[in-house]
Parts: C-alpha cells; sequence; structure tokens
C-alpha cells in the first residue's frame, strides 16, 4: 500500500514538474541566446516573487519526485528492501530539498 | 557446418535452473511446430526429456516455452517463423521456477493469479436469472479486450520487472483482475483494489509493455494495468485505499 | 546473455526514459550546488559558469538538455497512457519523443555556440 | 518408495467433472479434505477446455427442459439412459445460472442483453449457449479460479494408475498415483473418489482430444471388473486437420460452422462428393459426413497426404476471415491459408460416448468410486449432441461433489488390497529394465489398427482382424522396455502407459462393436447398416472377469417415454438438420 502512494506521489509530481520543466527548457534554448552569466541570470531571479515560487515549487516537486524514482530503480537494479531502501530514498529526498533550497536562496534573496 | 539441408540444429535446455544446452539435430518438415520439433527429441533422441503441452491448438498455455530468446506457445509457432538459418534454440520459460528442462512450475503465477483477486465474487446465485447485460457497454467491451487470456505465462515470462522484483503480481492477473473491476457482477471489488494497490501491485509496471508485445493472444494486459493505476489513484486521493 | 524478448521499440523508450531519469537525478544536486555557489557572490557562479564554455562541457550539457527534455516528453507519454484510454501506436508516440528532444537539443547546441 | 497419503475425497482429473466436484465438495462440506489429482495441470488439461461450440442448455425463452431431453434421446438413437439424460437436461439450466451468477462465466448476450443460444446440429431449438468459439477457455479459467481461492489440495502432474480396493473388494480404498515430477508412487486413501478422467478416444490415427488423455479411467475400472456401456460408440468429427505426419496439428477439430456456412468438401481431384451421398450434402449430421468422407477416402480419391480438402474461399475469404477469425489464424500459424486456399482434412476421433455404468448420483457399482463426464457412460447413447459434452461433464461434476461429500462425512477411511497396490506398482513398473524397444512404431501400429479396422465404418471381418492385432501389439508392448531409466518426468515411460491403457480400451471398444450387429448412430456396421428395432433397442455392457472380458445386451428401460411417442407436443423432437452459423 506504502508504495502505491509513492506511485501516486510521484505521478502527481510529475503532473506538476510537466509544464515547469516546459518552462525552464524554454528557457534555457530561447531566452539563454549568447551564454550564460552570473549577472543574467541573478538580474532576471533577484527579489522576483514569482521565480522564487516558480523555481520553490520546482525544488520541492524534482526532490519527492526523483527520490521516488530512484528508490524504485534501486529496488529493481540493486534487489534492495526494507528500511535501508526507504531510509535512503528519505535522505536523497531531502538533500535535495536542502540543496535546492539553497540554491533558490541564492539566487533570489 | 556440415549440416545436411533438410535438417534443424536445434539446442534445448537440460536439466534445472543450472542446466545447459545439449544439441540435437532434427528432421526439417513442411508442417512443423517448435513443439513438434520438441516432441521429436523426446521421441527419437532423448526419451526422458520434460516438456508440458495439452491442447495443442493454443487454448490451454500449457506448452510456452522460450524459443531463440523469446517466449511463445510452441504448439502455434511454425518452424519457419521462428528458426534462424535452420537454427532454433528452445529453453524454459523465463522467470519461473524449473522443474525439469522444459517444464516450469507454474505454482507461483496462479498463486499471484489469486493474490490480485482474480476470481469472480457473485452477488447472485444459481437460483437466480442469469443477469441481462447490454453487450455494448464500455465496461463490457473492456472485458471483452482482455478476457480470452489463457493463462499461458508468456507475458509473465516476458515482463522484466517480475524478474528484477520478483513478487510483483505481473500482467496477466493483473489483467484479470481489471476484467473484474469491470464487471457489474461482481462485488468484490472493493477488496480486489486493495490487492492491486498493495505493494507487489500494479503501480510496479513500467508499461514496458513486454507482454503486449508477446501475448500470443494478443491481449493488452498494459492498458488493462493502465485502468487498475488510475483506479488505485483515484481512491488514493479520495482517501478509500 | 542477450535477451531478445527486450528487443522491441518500447523497451528501448523505457531504457531511455530510466537512464534520462537517472541522469537528471545525479544532475540535479550539483546543479543546486551550482547555484548555490551564487550565495558566495556574483564571482563566484561565473566562475563556475566559465568553466561551462569549455567543449566537453558544453557536450555534457547538451546532452543533458536532451535528456531533460526526453524525460519531459516520455513522461507525457506515460501519463498520457496511464491517465487518458488507451491508445495504438505507443511506438510511434515513443519514437516522436525520442526525435523532438534531440531537435531540442540540437536547437540548445546552435543557441550556445 | 511409495508415499502415503489421506484425504477424505479425492478427485481424478480437472476437467469440467473433476473442477466442478471440488468446487461442489467443499460447498457442501467446507470440513472436508478434497483433493485433485490430475495427469497435467490444474484446468489447463483435459478437453473441457477445448470446448469451442458452447453448451446446451434449456434456458431460453420458447425452448424446455423436455424438448432438450428429446433432443438429446432422439439424438442418441434411443440408447441413453433416461433417468441420466432427464437429469442433465434439467440440471443444466441450475448449471450454467451457477456458472454465469457464482463461477463469473460471460456467456454471449443478445443486444437485449439476454442470453445468446446458437443453432448446433441435430437440435429441434438453438439453445446452445458460448463465449464467442471459445466457450471452454471462459468455463475453464473461471471454474479454475474458483477452485484455486479455496483449500483444495492439488496434487499436479499425479497420474492415476490404480483403483486400490479393499481386501475382500467391498469397496474402493483409494487410488495408486505415481507423482510424475518426482517419479514417485503415491497411495492416497479417501473416502470417496471421482473417476473425472474424460475418456479421450486418442487411439485413432486422427483425434482431437487433449494429448493428456489415454483413456486411463476406464482402463483403470476395466481392470477392476466395473461394467463399462456403449464403449462402441466414438463420435468423429468430419473435419480434421491433416497436416501430414509428425506433427501434433493433425486431427485437432476444424470448427463445424465450416460446413454450417457453406464449405464444400473436395476429393483429391478438387470435386465436391457430398451430394453423392445425402442431399443436405456437407451440412449433413457429424456422422453422416464422417462416413461419406471416409468412403471417399477408402476408394482413393484423396490428397497427396490421405485426406480431402475443405474450401471456404467460394463465399468469399474475406468474409471467411471475419466470420472464422480463430480458425483462419490457427490454420495460418501453422501455414494454411484457410480462407483463400484449400486445407486439408480427415474425419478425427473426437468424443467417447461409452462409459463407466453409474446412477444419476455419479454413483457406481462399487462404493465410494464416482464416476461424471466423459468417464461416465449412459447419457448420450449412440451419439452425443454437440453442447451436451460440456453440460455433461459440469452437470455430473457438481452432483458427484455434492453426493460424494455427504458419503465423506457418513464413511470412515477403508484400508486397501496390500497384495493390489504392490502388484499395481509392479505393472506399471513393468517397462524398466525391460531392453529398449521403439515404442514409436508400437504407437503407430495402433494409431492404423483402430483407425482401419475399429474406425468409422466396421465389418465383423475388420474387427476380428482389430481385435488379433490389437493382442499382437499388446503382446509385443509387454515386451518392450525403456531406454532412459529415470524416473524423474519421464514422458516416455507415460508413453508407454498410455499405450497400454489405449490397447486394453481399444479391444473393448472393438468387441463391443462387434457384439453390436445393426448401426445406430456413430456406430457404423457395413455388414449391418439398419438400426434394428427401436422398441427392443439394447445398449452393450462390458466387463472383464478373471481375465476374460465379455459384453452383454443389455434392454433400454424407456422409463420416461418410448419410441414412437414424445414429450413435446406435436413433435418428435431432434429434426437434425440445423447446423451452426
Ligand atoms: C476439440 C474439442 C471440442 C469440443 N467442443 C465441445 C462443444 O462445443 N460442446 C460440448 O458440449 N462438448 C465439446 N467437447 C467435448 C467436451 O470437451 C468433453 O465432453 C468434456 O469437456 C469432458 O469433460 P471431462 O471433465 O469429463 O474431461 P476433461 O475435461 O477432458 O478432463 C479430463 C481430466 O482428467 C485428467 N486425467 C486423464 N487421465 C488421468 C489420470 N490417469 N490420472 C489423473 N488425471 C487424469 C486430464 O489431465 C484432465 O485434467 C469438445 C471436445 C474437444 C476435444
Ligand atoms: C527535474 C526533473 C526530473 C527528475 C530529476 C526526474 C527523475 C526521475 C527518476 C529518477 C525517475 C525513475 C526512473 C524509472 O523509474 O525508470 C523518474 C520517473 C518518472 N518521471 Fe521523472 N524526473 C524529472 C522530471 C519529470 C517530468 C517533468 C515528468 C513528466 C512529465 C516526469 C515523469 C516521470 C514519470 C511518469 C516517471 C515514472 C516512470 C515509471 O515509473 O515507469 N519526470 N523521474
Ligand atoms: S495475457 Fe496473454 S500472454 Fe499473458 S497469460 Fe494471458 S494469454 Fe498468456
Ligand atoms: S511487460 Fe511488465 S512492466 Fe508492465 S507493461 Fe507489461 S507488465
Ligand atoms: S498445447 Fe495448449 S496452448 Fe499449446
Amino acid at each position: 500500500m506504502w508504495s502505491s502512494y509513492l506511485y501516486v506521489a510521484q505521478r502527481l509530481t510529475a503532473f506538476v514538474l510537466a509544464p515547469l520543466v516546459l518552462v525552464h527548457l524554454a528557457l534555457i534554448v530561447f531566452a539563454v541566446q549568447d551564454g550564460l552569466s552570473a549577472a543574467e541570470i541573478l538580474g532576471r531571479t533577484r527579489g522576483s516573487l514569482g521565480w522564487g515560487c516558480f523555481y520553490g515549487i520546482f525544488v520541492v516537486a524534482a526532490a519527492i519526485h526523483a527520490a521516488i524514482g530512484m528508490r524504485s530503480v534501486a529496488a529493481e537494479f540493486l534487489r534492495w528492501r526494507g528500511w535501508g531502501l526507504e531510509a535512503s530514498a528519505t535522505c536523497f529526498g531531502l538533500s535535495l530539498i536542502v540543496l535546492g533550497a539553497r540554491a533558490v536562496a541564492a539566487v533570489v534573496l | 557446418m556440415n549440416r545436411a539441408d533438410d535438417t534443424l540444429a536445434v539446442e534445448i535446455w537440460k536439466g534445472g535452473t543450472d542446466g545447459r544446452l545439449a544439441a540435437f539435430e532434427v528432421p526439417l518438415r513442411a508442417n512443423q511446430t517448435v513443439l513438434d520439433v520438441v516432441t521429436w527429441v523426446q521421441r527419437h533422441r532423448d526419451p526422458a526429456l520434460a516438456y508440458r503441452f495439452a491442447c495443442r491448438v493454443g487454448m490451454c498455455g500449457s506448452c510456452a516455452m522460450t524459443v531463440n530468446g523469446k517466449p511463445r506457445w510452441t504448439c502455434r509457432t511454425h518452424v519457419a517463423k521462428v528458426a534462424v538459418e535452420r537454427h532454433l534454440t528452445i529453453e524454459p520459460l523465463r522467470n519461473l521456477p524449473v522443474i525439469k528442462d522444459l517444464a516450469c512450475d507454474m505454482t507461483v503465477f496462479f498463486e499471484k493469479w489469486q493474490a490480485a483477486r482474480g476470481r469472480f465474487e457473485g452477488r447472485t446465485t444459481r437460483h437466480d436469472e442469469v443477469v441481462q447485460l447490454a453487450p455494448d457497454t464500455p465496461a463490457r467491451v473492456a472485458i471483452d479486450a482482455g478476457i480470452e487470456c489463457i493463462n499461458c505465462a508468456v507475458c509473465y515470462a516476458a515482463c522484466d520487472v517480475v524478474a528484477w522484483k520478483p513478487d510483483y503480481l505481473g500482467p496477466a492477473a493483473l489483467n484479470r483482475a481489471w476484467t473484474l473491476q469491470n464487471d457489474t457482477r461482481d462485488a468484490g471489488q472493493e477488496a480486489r483494489l486493495a490487492a492491486v494497490a498493495g505493494d507487489a501491485g500494479c503501480h510496479n509496471c513500467h508499461s514496458l509493455q513486454g507482454c503486449v508485445a508477446h501475448c500470443p493472444k494478443a491481449l493488452n494486459p498494459t492498458a488493462a494495468i493502465a485502468g487498475l493505476k488510475r483506479a488505485v489513484f483515484r481512491a488514493a486521493l479520495s482517501g478509500d485505499l | 546473455m542477450t535477451h531478445p524478448h527486450r528487443n522491441q521499440p518500447l523497451w528501448w523508450a523505457f531504457a531511455l526514459h530510466r537512464v534520462s531519469g537517472l541522469g537528471l537525478a545525479c544532475f540535479l544536486p550539483l546543479h543546486f550546488l551550482v547555484l548555490g555557489s551564487a550565495l558566495n557572490g556574483d564571482a563566484a557562479l561565473d566562475g563556475v559558469l566559465a568553466w561551462t564554455e569549455s567543449g566537453p562541457v558544453k557536450l555534457a550539457e547538451m546532452g543533458l538538455v536532451f535528456l531533460l527534455a526526453l524525460h519531459l516528453l516520455g513522461g507525457l507519454r506515460l501519463l498520457a497512457l496511464e491517465f487518458l484510454p488507451w491508445r495504438d501506436g505507443q511506438a510511434t508516440l515513443a519514437a516522436l519523443a525520442g526525435s523532438v528532444s534531440l531537435v531540442f537539443a540540437f536547437i540548445f547546441m546552435f543557441n550556445v555556440i | 518408495m511409495l508415499y502415503r497419503y489421506d484425504t477424505d475425497i479425492l478427485i481424478l482429473g480437472s476437467g469440467g467433472a473433476g473442477l466442478f466436484a471440488a468446487l461442489h465438495a467443499c460447498q457442501t462440506n467446507p470440513d472436508l479434505r478434497v483433493t485433485v489429482a490430475v495427469k497435467g495441470l490444474i484446468g489447463k488439461s483435459g478437453c473441457t477446455r477445448m470446448v469451442q461450440g458452447g453448451y446446451n442448455v434449456a434456458l431460453l425463452p420458447g425452448d424446455s427442459v423436455e424438448r432438450h431431453f428429446m433432443d438429446t434421446i432422439v439424438g442418441g438413437k434411443w440408447l441413453p439412459n433416461q433417468a441420466l439424460a432427464w437429469r442433465l437436461c434439467t440440471t443444466a439450466v441450475e448449471r450454467v445460472r451457477e456458472l454465469e451468477n457464482e463461477i463469473g462465466c460471460f456467456f454471449d448476450r443478445k443486444p437485449d442483453g439476454t442470453l445468446h443460444g446458437k443453432a448446433f446440429a441435430g437440435q429441434s431449438f438453438d439453445r446452445t449457449v458460448h463465449k464467442g468459439d471459445l466457450t471452454g477457455i471462459e468455463i475453464i479459467n473461471r471454474l479454475m479460479e474458483q477452485v484455486w481461492a479455496r483449500p483444495v489440495e492439488r496434487l499436479e502432474e499425479h497420474r492415476a494408475l490404480a483403483l486400490i480396493p479393499t481386501a475382500d473388494g467391498a469397496a474402493l480404498a483409494g487410488v495408486l498415483l505415481v507423482d510424475m515430477r518426482a517419479g514417485a508412487f503415491r497411495f492416497v486413501r479417501a473416502k470417496a473418489v471421482l473417476l473425472a478422467t474424460g475418456g479421450g478416444p486418442t487411439m485413432y490415427r486422427y483425434h482431437t482430444p487433449s494429448g493428456d488423455k489415454s483413456m486411463d479411467g476406464l482402463a483403470m475400472a476395466l481392470r477392476l471388473g466395473l461394467p463399462l456401456r456403449d464403449m462402441e460408440m466414438v463420435q468423429f468429427h468430419p473435419t480434421g486437420l491433416l497436416a501430414g505426419a509428425e506433427t501434433r496439428m493433425t486431427g485437432t477439430v476444424l470448427e463445424e460452422g465450416l460446413r454450417g456456412a457453406g464449405g464444400y468438401l473436395l476429393d483429391g481431384e478438387r470435386r465436391r462428393f457430398m451430394l453423392d451421398y445425402d442431399p443436405q450434402g456437407e451440412r449433413a449430421t457429424r456422422d453422416v459426413v464422417s462416413r461419406a468422407m471416409y468412403a471417399e477416402m477408402r476408394k482413393g480419391k484423396t490428397t497427396e497426404n490421405g485426406g480431402l480438402f475443405i474450401q471456404m474461399n467460394h463465399l468469399g475469404p474475406d468474409k471467411v476471415r471475419r466470420a472464422f477469425k480463430g480458425m483462419v489464424e490457427r490454420c495460418a500459424d501453422c501455414g494454411f491459408d484457410l480462407a483463400g486456399g484449400l486445407v486439408e482434412v480427415v474425419p478425427t476421433a473426437h468424443y467417447f460416448m461409452g462409459g463407466l455404468v453409474c446412477d444419476s448420483d455419479t454413483r457406481t457399482a462399487l462404493p465410494g468410486l464416482f464416476v461424471a463426464g466423459e468417464d461416465a457412460g449412459g447419457m448420450h447413447g449412440a451419439n452425443r449432441l454437440g453442447g451436451n459434452g460440456v453440460a455433461n461433464s459440469t452437470v455430473f461434476g457438481g452432483i458427484a461433489g455434492e453426493v460424494m461429500a455427504e458419503a465423506a462425512a457418513r464413511d470412515s477411511l477403508r484400508d486397501p488390497d496390500e497384495a493390489l497396490i504392490e502388484a499395481e506398482v509392479a505393472r506399471a513398473n513393468h517397462p524398466f529394465g525391460r531392453p529398449a524397444g521403439d515404442l514409436n512404431v508400437l504407437r503407430e501400429r495402433l494409431l492404423d489398427v483402430m483407425w482401419e479396422d475399429v474406425g468409422v465404418m466396421r465389418t465383423a471381418e475388420g474387427l476380428g482382424r482389430g481385435i488379433a492385432r490389437l493382442s499382437e501389439l499388446n503382446a509385443e508392448l509387454l515386451q518392450t522396455g525403456l531406454a532412459d531409466q529415470d524416473r524423474v518426468f519421464n514422458l516416455t515411460w507415460h508413453d508407454w502407459l498410455n499405450l497400454r491403457s489405449l490397447i486394453e480400451v481399444g479391444e473393448v471398444i472393438a468387441r463391443a462393436a462387434l457384439a453390436r450387429e445393426n448401426s445406430r448412430g456413430a456406430h457404423f456396421r457395413e455388414d449391418f447398416p439398419e438400426p434394428g428395432d427401436l422398441e427392443g433397442s439394447s445398449f452393450t455392457q462390458a466387463r472383464r472377469r478373471d481375465g476374460t472380458l465379455a459384453v452383454e445386451q443389455m434392454p433400454v428401460e424407456f422409463t420416461i417415454v418410448k419410441p414412437g411417442d414424445s414429450l413435446i407436443e406435436g413433435d418428435a423432437g431432434a429434426p437434425a438438420a440445423v447446423m451452426p452459423t
């Protein structure tokens, strides 16, 4: 049953991620015409509540989504079961959130 | 390679899980199925070769084996369709314990069928009239799409998730569960949904579609499993799981 | 041991989805670290960004865009498969997802060069 | 090494009869231990699974049990045991409802949602309910699920070798089996045993039943000295696929509907011949068409492989492809173009009407032994209606389950005749240690003897010759040993045992056929082509006592209806011309 809820969470986060990634990709491909610079990135994001929310949600959704994904990959390819698997996946997800939050803070604040 | 033109080079699995391939030369015939090749070897070369078949016409699902790496029903697989340069490798089905040679133990396959609550639970009895049911409702159409499964376990052998996660219920059991979830006569749907939402359940499927590609009856377990996933998703969100 | 039963387009679609997911999941922490370096001032970030100007790194980035696009489109296919009524031609859809992702990656490449 | 095991109810076979018995036994008394022992896998072996056409039941508006009964009696040429036929027709109604409502079968519906009944040869009403043309798969899969869901003990790939009575022979004590996977013998004591091994006339050159059926049940009953009736009655299906030697496809059935839809049968020179024999041409009943085909073949007007052709393409290949999708695909898998080309066919042994004598509660003459399905005799008389086979196995299997549950609650376990167990183990072990010989040659000869001398058309001379050839074969088989001494899943050992059962029962068929000096239904004597006096009808009853086989003529008791009378007003039942479409 537990893994069913994980499935649901992964699909929900995929739904959330889809438009965000689309925008993100568009940004990378079209907005960044001539190379990246810190000024350009930060100029767009600094102090912007909109981009803050955008990336905030992105980070949380991606962390949950990727952690659940890595959990199934580990279960299937490494034959990993039990609490070790759950703990590792949770740690992975939490570190993504922490690192992501730090990144968002860095570019927005 | 000084094999005569009218023979087939056949390698057949001998022994249990830790067996090996043994080579045979089998006369080529105009009408010859893979099951006929195996039968010829048992009758003329290796009398104790173990394999299984019953109906010989694609109805009982007992004769499935791995032929040149792919799971197939052998009684309805013409040699000409699968032999590569007059060569065949015949092994037992993957993902099931081997009893001996080409015969697998299908017990877990049927246990999972039950674990998915793949059985009807009626609301009426033999003393009631047969229910009037329109043949063309969407639910009935979904049932018809999946009902002709012959439980041959070809899909089960073709599914890598079963290999990676041996407790996964697998395509055939879930396909059956889905036909029952569409059956308006059935009273066991709540319990069945819980069963397929368990840790070995439908969400383990990554839509590899090996099941669809190999099912000899051209059924589509992937679509059935997607239906179950939707039902589980909905139930989880509404707190009914 | 070979696995002829895997030799069908949708198995490869799965493999690519998995590889792209794994790739993204491994890249994500690095990506966050890089952006996080902005905490140490624009210069730090620029330093890292400058490093990305080198050829091999460019190529890797292109790969990453490809993976992201592929995972996105492949993921959309899976979501459609799971949540919309069944439609045949999954192999075609998967091929479509793959080619569109490649196009994305090339556009990215030409934009930044 | 002999493993011993006790249970309350032991069921041999897992076709419609075996599975229904297990289910009903559990339902009647959930405290009983119920064991199913089967030569193959539960539900995957046997012929119930292979049922295509459907299930006869008087359930549709306008039909009646009386009409179904009259069709059965007239179709059986007045030979059926009327009490059994009546029980079959009445209980079929309840059984089909049970299959739908409790077991979960889906039978096809008409657009208004009520059951669809299709036409089947030799019946005065379109009463055959079905699931497309794969009715058996639906019935057995659903039944199998129900049985797997219950605490039924499963002895899969366990072959019954002998029925073992008590030392005084007063009742059955249990069954000797061999665990085919382990190659080990097992004796199972049971308070009640059901024989449901499904007959299976696979001793004919061309035959339809599944490969696991080899008349073991009747051979075991014969050895116990129990009476077998109607043993001359072997039903041939006109259109078995002829794919050549050394392929298991040969003999498998091409559906009846092909002829019904207007398919032509052609001889080797592609000439249509059926109208020479019957004004209804290809649409005549199974026995008539089979005999005509056999006659043509005997004249040598055959195809290269020794058969005839069926032609469908004059009906429009696309139409044929649509109407007979399953059949066309099956042929195509094996390299034949049914829709557009010619496919070689031969008459093929399909069903065995004969069987163990029993009452309408499935009891046999031996306390503790019950029988149901194709192993039981008397329901069909000289001919089985299409659709009455699966009705028979499911109806009487269910009854057996209930009756055995009551018997098992009352009786206690009995001790077996140990000397007989030992003798039977030795009998099964017979081929080991003997010089290896070629079983394939013996099998081919058996197929030929039965086909040529005891087949579609019979004469005293041919039958006599057949009996002599069978006894030679038997002697040779007993001299023939096995090359591989390994008993684990040794299929060649089981081929040997199959041959032994088939030869033994083959001889009974020949002797019963010799005893019936008239022609009724499936049994045709060229030297006695007339059906004989209906009022004075008798059936054959064969039993072995002290090593000799005796065939008696037993008068048919017309307990419900007499020849000339009918239960349905203004109609005799069974006009016999309707063909499935
Ligand atoms: C191709 C085909 C099509 C048919 N179509 C129709 C139809 O449309 N309508 C109809 O009414 N009837 C049809 N019949 C007939 C019908 O299938 C049978 O009459 C009926 O199903 C027999 O049921 P059963 O339970 O007696 O035997 P089966 O279903 O044959 O089962 C016999 C069981 O006994 C087991 N067994 C055999 N020997 C041993 C042993 N020594 N020890 C332990 N187990 C043993 C077998 O493995 C099997 O499990 C058809 C038959 C065939 C072959
Ligand atoms: C930052 C972004 C993302 C990361 C790091 C990521 C990571 C992953 C990982 C590691 C997996 C597991 C792979 C597997 O099970 O085979 C996965 C699966 C999945 N991803 Fe993503 N993903 C991201 C974005 C997306 C997006 C945008 C979508 C949707 C449109 C998406 C849809 C899916 C789906 C449907 C699966 C499940 C595959 C399955 O179970 O078969 N992902 N993802
Ligand atoms: S779904 Fe297809 S492959 Fe799987 S068991 Fe059923 S018939 Fe066989
Ligand atoms: S092959 Fe397996 S992963 Fe799903 S789509 Fe079929 S069950
Ligand atoms: S032998 Fe029955 S499906 Fe092949």
